[in-house]
């Protein structure tokens, strides 16, 4: 399997453990990433909060890009795969939009490429199967919680996701780890990712109520695979110290391929929890 | 088995079914009333009191389901589907084909006395009792069931999966001994007084000739599952409407203590959610379930009955008290019980330190409101049956955007369908209530009277 | 000596869940004429009635009590298990011990235990002195009176008339077709009422079987089902002129009447032209030149509808919901921004209540595609200032209080029940609700029945209603009567009252007392006789009776009297 | 055309479906900051309150989680609603209701408009000082830097010119019609 790939600015700054993990686990399991060339910023979170139009014409250059490279694109970063796909339906939709588009970045036809998501490539294009025989260090029972938060989820008609009040895809493949899947009812209510510099004290609500839920439910991390809610659920924590994995960390974890180059990058520190656990070292 | 006697044929054998048929039979002609539940009486039977009198619906129904039992003109056939009509050559009569599914109990055998089930070792989760309670393996639906004679769920039935397993050599067909295998269990058959379990019964199949033909297939409610923020059919404190009338009601599985299934203790708090899938065109159904408004108050009013100091919240959009002293019954629940009634819709319910959060809104209020709750009760919009659309499709009927039924004129000629000699009665042309769908079953055996009368039958002595 | 046995039923946890049933058998078992007692968890069912029977043919029992819930429920199907088994079914009764003890002290099970049992040897008391009886039998005219002809009446008569029996449809005003004629349209279709109904009226003049009396009312009905008498008085250019049929049934379908707008002066009910109600409406929508406002003949631009101008407001109008007025107003509504599509509807309302099918989605459009704007909240006033409407109100989901002047505002007016209907149901021995529609005999299952055999209801007349359930209702009435017609002879209850010729005096304080008019002096000599058709055996006329000279079968002083010392 | 026309046109959302059910904003993970919550703001578009709407922090305040879409039983998903509300509050030059998130936006894109890609460094810091409000929120961000999670140099992309002009040719200025194609194809030629 062959994916062109799209790390989104996030992945180059806040979220550096997502780009590291994901191209470990990737590498592991034998599908190439070509990074997409002189990608572009697609302007989430703040195209969308001034202008409708201006949030589908900064992907629809990367749109453009993918097209020429006939790949479909990995795109990890939840709020840039959400902008890609919403964007894609509007140029669908809007043959002036589209125009205007082409006429700037070439064409948006030709070739079927199309935005993927980390979860649906490792849950659904790859069998479950080869992936579990690649398993060196099964998880050990690791409490955990999924948290799917709401760019990969919703809306739903568009991103033909899963059932965003009941999403299974991270639960099912983290059981399949040997982690425990802890059930709770906030695996896709908001933390307020993209209210997190502008409005500290409402996202401080959100994700305390997000982390205490999931102390509740027994759960020793959360799982997430959005760098939005990576970064603001460590941030805006406060005296919890609950650790916040991308879910290919922990994949990374049991394929034998976790650095601890990358744990020292959070800003709550993981590696004491994976110790107990006797998954590191 | 056709008589010479006009007759008429009643699908469904709920209240409407059940009125039609007996307003048939009075009248001096046959009706043959199928059901496929192993007895008769619809959902009303799993109601535990009805709106707005808190009359017993066990009480007021069973006089009928005697007499439907007894009545010389009514040929009963339960556990039984109809399997194809065809309309004769001339147009005046339909010949049916029906099938009565494989009971494994030889009905004119078993007097009913309730050894089996009292033997049989094995339970499972009773679709009669919602879910919230459990029935044996052989069983009847209620104590009063008409008829009272058990049937073997042959899904779960440990004797017909074992003798299924020997006889198709997936199990040897001797045993280590040398011995022919046997089946395991049969505990049935050995406390039958009257031998009456038959291991070999199949399915059997039925012609007979009709002159009319009532549907009163009647409504299913939406699972709780499809609401996913709610939490059906993940948390077991959320409920549906029937389960929670199944544990109000007397004959239910708490026999009438309302208890959580979690963990059996008594609900200090109930919530209760109305519109669920119903007025919901983007995830449900888009029509008006009618009949929540009042089951909804009927049930937080019998809650505060049951548990006293108990408090419930009901969580409602509009209000539909529409029908003979309904708004004067909404009124005693909110002022004299004491019921919290707030203008708004769920969002979504959490479960949290072992109860549950209802995130809700109060629009009159203009704030948000979580309000902590024991159990969850979701009034799950009211939907067509799946039988109802193949028998449409066999009769060449219309049907509405929500899979109901529809009249020939949905307003003056409700009763009537696009087919002659076919009429509706109760839910399977739209929701409606107890007495709409006893008028309705009165007005299609007035059809089908006239009908047969005019076909020149004379109606027996 | 009599062969009595008891069954004491269970009826689940309802009776044993309070009382001690096998201390109830006990107690009875101990009276000498009790030959057999048992306990079981439903009587009323298959195997209860079954006890019953096998009990019956093992000991020989020649007269049975069924303790268990009150006879109005079950003593039918108890009484039909005995006759199966040649037990005379007036030798079989039923003893309350659930309304009567065990639902009524829940909190003291002995002393519910205690009662139980004396009620049960009370009832073994009458039952072993109970006579063996036959039913009365009665014939019947099959012929029925229909009261109204609106759209219920004129179902319930040609459904009647096609089965092939007669009907006489009497109608107060001079034109059949009652209220749904001067509608615009319904909600679903798309033709005014009067095209709507045509089918219906001409074949009502055609039918054979049918004969109407129209500018007619009825002044009095005697008799008893299948054998009563009606007198009706019709209105002619000469004068008054008064017929008399025989008939076995009546349906009435007597519709109802609009509330007068003056009953609503808080919504300006009265005081200026434009402010009319969604009857008044119905008729201006119809205006062959366009709707047009009743001041000045100006095309209204802005229309407020008022939903509950009256109804639900228990304190100022009635206390009932009206029913048909969302769907009213969401109609006219629609087809006010039809005819004028630059003017602005906006609809008060406190729930929208579009239960029925097609409804909810039919409000929807409105204020999607028709862009009626719904306002939640109740309007304060309406007055007339200077020849300008005002009105005041609230929008309770946004908190803005709304000042508006509009050109005309439309009342959904509650619905009251036909002038008239409480001396109708004098007439007819029926009852009506505090709100004067008609009383069914069951809220439930016997929606179209009265609790005089015979009498039926349909419509409006039991309480608002739409057109396609006052359809179904008069479909449901023809079946009932249907049904009733189906039968050779009638049957009636043979425990009414009996005079005793030889004692009776002919005083007649009976005759008054007697609520039923079921008696009367006799034609030959002067005592007193029984109409055991209309006797409801309430034994008023046993009491008032100075000489003993009248007693009701199986009811007898000395079976009371035993019955009491039972229990004493 | 009235306001709600335009948004309903614009955010391809029917608005007039909506029978004040509150599920949206019974759900909204901001409500409770919010001025009126997303079930009032169409309530008072209904009611034609548009100068109430346009300067309501509600409109900074909506996260774009679409929780109230998913659950709306009429389908209406307030996150495109709200993102035309904003366009269209910009453009009437109406008092914004939550300024700081509003220059937030505007550095955001004036990064991105330099550089073709964001760089949260600079950002941050330029946020900061902007909002004069140095100090406030600074420790995380120090200890981002600290990590080595934040590149202290910001890279510019080839294609960077193209990344500009569109940034230039979609920002809302105040005075254009809310939804006028022919205003935006101006300053696009």
């Amino acid at each position: 399997m062959e994916l062109a790939y799209y790390p989104g600015c996030s992945l180059h700054s806040t979220g550096q453990e997502f780009d590291l993990s994901v191209r470990a686990v990737f590498s592991r399991l034998g599908i190439g990433l070509t990074e997409l060339e002189d990608w572009s910023c697609c302007g989430a979170s703040s195209a969308h909060a001034i202008d409708p139009d201006l949030a589908v014409m900064l992907p629809a250059r990367n749109l453009a890009l993918a097209q020429r490279t006939g790949l479909d694109v990995l795109m990890p970063c939840a709020a840039c795969y959400n902008r890609h796909v919403v964007a894609s339906a509007h140029l669908a939709e809007d043959p002036a939009l589209r125009a205007r588009a082409e006429e700037m970045y070439g064409s948006l036809s030709g070739t079927s490429t199309q935005a993927r998501p980390v979860l649906e490539v490792l849950c659904q294009d790859l069998p479950r199967g080869d992936l579990l025989e690649q398993v060196v260090r099964p998880l050990n029972g690791l409490p955990l919680v999924s948290y799917y938060g709401c760019l990969l989820l919703r809306p739903a008609a568009i991103l033909q996701s899963e059932d965003p009040e009941n999403p299974v895809l991270m639960d099912e493949l983290l059981t399949d780890l040997g982690a425990e899947a802890r059930r709770w009812s906030y695996a896709s209510e908001c933390c307020g990712g993209g209210l997190s510099l502008t409005r500290p004290p409402v996202v401080q609500r959100l994700v305390g109520r997000l982390v205490e839920a999931a102390r509740e439910a027994g759960a020793e991390a959360i799982v997430t695979s959005c760098p939005l809610c990576q970064v603001n659920l460590e941030m805006r924590q406060s005296g919890h110290h609950l650790p916040i994995f991308y879910v290919t960390e922990v994949l990374a974890i049991a394929l034998g391929v976790g650095a601890p180059a990358w744990w020292k990058k959070h800003l709550i520190d993981p590696a004491p929890l994976l110790r107990r656990y006797s998954l590191v070292g | 088995m056709s008589e010479a006697r006009p007759s008429a044929l009643v699908i469904g054998a709920g209240i409407a079914g059940i009125q039609a048929a007996l307003d048939i039979a009075n009248s001096g002609y046959r009706a043959v009333l199928v059901e496929s539940e192993p007895s008769i009486g619809g959902h009303m039977a799993q109601l535990s009191e009805t709106f707005p009198t808190l009359d017993c619906s066990q009480c007021i129904l069973t006089p009928r389901t005697v007499e439907v039992g007894h009545h010389a003109n009514i040929d009963l056939r339960t556990y039984s589907l109809v399997e194809d009509i065809r309309r004769s050559k001339d147009g005046s009569a339909f010949q049916v084909r029906i099938r009565r599914k494989a009971a494994y109990v030889d009905w004119s055998k078993c007097t009913g006395c309730g050894a089996c089930q009292e033997k049989c070792p094995f339970k499972v989760e009773s679709d009669f009792e919602r879910g919230v309670g459990v029935r044996k393996v052989i069983y009847t639906l209620s104590p009063q069931a008409v008829p009272n004679k058990p049937v073997i769920d042959a899904e779960h039935c440990r004797y017909l999966i074992s003798k299924h397993e020997i006889e198709s050599g997936t199990v040897a067909a001797l045993t280590k001994s040398g011995k022919p295998a046997e089946p395991k269990c049969g505990a049935c058959a050995k406390f039958c007084p009257t031998e009456a379990i038959d291991w070999d019964q199949k399915d059997t199949y039925e012609e007979l000739e009709v002159g009319a033909i009532v549907l009163a297939t009647g409504f299913d409610l939406m699972s709780p599952a499809q609401l996913g923020e709610y939490g059906g059919g993940q948390l077991p404190d959320v409920v549906d409407g029937l389960a929670f009338e199944r544990l109000l009601a007397a004959s239910g599985p708490t026999a009438g203590r309302v208890l959580r299934p979690s963990d059996g203790q008594e609900p200090r708090n109930v919530v209760f959610i109305q519109c669920c899938g119903s007025r919901d065109p983007a995830r449900g159904q888009p029509h008006c379930s009618k009949i929540c408004c009042m089951y909804t108050a009927k049930q937080a009013i019998l809650y505060k009955h049951h548990v006293h100091g108990g408090e419930a919240t009901v969580f409602y959009i509009d209000v539909r008290a529409a029908g003979k002293g309904y708004e004067e019954f909404l009124q005693r629940a909110q002022v004299q019980e004491q019921v919290n009634y707030i203008r708004g819709k769920v969002s979504r319910v959490y479960a949290e330190n072992g109860h549950l959060v209802v995130k809700g809104a109060d629009t009159l209020g203009h704030r948000s409101v979580d309000v902590i709750a024991d159990m969850v009760v979701l009034a799950m919009a009211v939907q067509p049956r799946p039988e109802t659309r193949r028998l449409a499709e066999m009769l060449d009927l219309a049907i509405d955007d929500s899979g109901f039924l529809c009249g020939l004129d949905e307003e003056l000629a409700p009763i009537e369908t696009l087919q002659s000699g076919v009429f509706l009665a109760g839910t399977v042309q739209g929701p409606r209530d107890i007495p709409e769908s006893v008028a309705q079953g009165s007005a299609a055996a007035g059809k089908v009277i006239q009908r047969l009368r005019q076909q020149g039958g004379e109606a027996a002595a | 000596m009599s062969r009595v046995g008891v069954f004491v039923c269970h009826c689940g946890n309802n009776i044993a869940g309070t009382l001690n049933v096998e201390q109830v058998v006990r107690a009875a078992g101990a009276h000498p004429e009790v030959s057999f007692a048992a306990d079981y968890r439903y009587m009323c069912s298959d195997p209860g009635q079954e006890l019953i029977r096998t009990a019956i043919r093992e000991h020989q029992l020649d007269a049975v009590v069924v303790a268990a819930c009150s006879p109005a429920m079950h003593e039918a199907t108890f009484r039909k298990a005995c006759a199966a088994e040649g037990v005379n079914a007036y030798r079989c009764e039923s003893a309350n011990i659930r309304e009567q003890a065990s639902w009524v002290h829940q909190k003291q099970p002995e002393a519910a235990t205690d009662k139980a049992s004396d009620i049960v040897l009370s009832v073994v008391e009458k039952v072993r002195r109970n006579a063996s009886l036959a039913p009365i039998r009665l014939p019947l005219t099959r012929r029925s009176l229909v009261i109204g002809g609106g759209i219920s009446g004129l179902t319930a008569a040609l459904d009647l008339a096609d089965a092939g029996y007669p009907v006489i449809l009497v109608e107060r005003s001079p034109a059949l077709g009652g209220k749904m004629r001067q509608f615009s349209r319904s909600y679903l279709n798309l033709a005014d009422g009067e095209q709507l109904l045509q089918d219906r009226l001409s074949r009502v003049s055609e039918h054979v079987q049918i004969q109407v009396l129209p500018s007619a009312e009825v002044r009095q009905l005697s008799g008893y089902v299948g054998n009563f008498e009606a007198r009706v008085a019709r209105q002619e250019p000469e004068g008054e002129v008064e017929f008399t049929f025989e008939v076995g049934a009546v349906i009435v379908a007597t519709g109802w009447d609009p509330y007068p707008l003056e009953r609503v002066p808080w919504l300006g009910g009265g005081s200026h032209p434009d402010i009319v109600d969604t009857l008044t409406f119905e008729r201006m929508l119809l205006q062959p030149e366009g709707l047009r406002r009743p001041s000045d003949g100006r095309v209204p631009q802005q229309v407020v509808f008022v939903q509950c101008a009256g109804s639900r407001d228990p304190e100022r109008g009635v206390p009932y919901c009206s029913k048909v007025c969302c769907m009213v107003v969401a109609k006219q509504a629609r087809a006010y921004r039809q005819q004028v599509p630059q003017g602005s509807a906006c609809v008060f309302y406190t729930d929208i209540r579009s239960g029925g099918k097609g409804y909810e989605e039919y409000v929807q459009q409105a204020a999607e595609q028709y862009g009626v704007l719904y306002l939640r909240g109740e309007v304060g006033r309406v007055e007339a200032v200077d020849g300008q409407i005002r009105l005041q109100g609230e929008d309770t989901l946004s908190g803005l209080q709304l000042e508006l002047t509009p050109d005309l505002v439309v009342l959904a007016t509650p619905l009251l029940p036909a002038a008239g209907v409480q001396e109708l149901a004098q007439v007819l021995r029926i009852s009506a609700d505090s709100n004067g529609f008609l009383s069914e005999a069951h809220p439930k299952l016997r929606p179209v029945e009265t609790l005089t055999a015979g009498v039926f209801l349909a419509g409006c007349s039991q309480g608002p209603k739409d057109i396609p359930e006052s359809v179904a209702q008069g479909g449901a009435a023809a079946a009932k009567v249907m049904q009733l017609f189906s039968q050779e002879m009638l049957l009636q209850s043979p425990t009414v009252a009996v005079v005793d010729a030889e004692i009776c005096s002919g005083c007649g304080a009976c005759i008054e007392t007697c609520p039923y008019g079921a008696r009367s002096l006799s034609r030959v000599r002067p005592v007193a006789v029984v109409n055991p058709a209309l006797c409801q055996a309430c034994g008023a006329c046993a009491v008032i009776c100075p000489n003993k000279a009248t007693e009701v079968v199986n009811w007898d002083a000395g079976q009371i009297l035993a019955m009491v010392g039972e229990v004493s | 055309m009235t306001l709600l026309e335009a948004v309903e046109q614009r955010s391809h959302q029917d608005l007039r479906l909506c029978f004040q059910c509150h599920k949206c904003t019974a759900g909204c993970p901001s409500a409770v900051d919010m001025l009126f919550g997303p079930d009032r703001v169409i309530r008072l578009l209904q009611l034609g309150e548009d100068r109430r709407v346009l300067g309501s922090p509600d409109l900074w305040l909506c996260a774009g989680c679409g929780t109230c879409g998913a659950r709306c039983p009429n389908g209406i998903d307030m996150a495109p609603v709200m993102e035309s509300l904003r366009a269209a509050a910009l453009v009437s030059g109406t008092r914004p209701g939550d300024p700081g998130a509003l220059a937030f936006h505007r550095l955001f894109l004036g990064v991105a408009r330099r550089l073709g890609r964001s760089h949260e460094a600079t950002l941050l810091i330029l946020y900061k000082l902007r909002s004069g409000n140095l100090f406030s929120d600074l420790g995380s961000g120090i200890r981002l830097v600290l990590k080595g999670k934040v590149p202290l140099l910001p890279h510019r992309i080839a294609g960077w010119r193209e990344v500009a002009q569109t940034i230039d040719a979609y920002t809302p200025r105040a005075g254009e019609p809310p939804c006028e194609e022919s205003a935006r194809s101006k300053a696009w030629n």
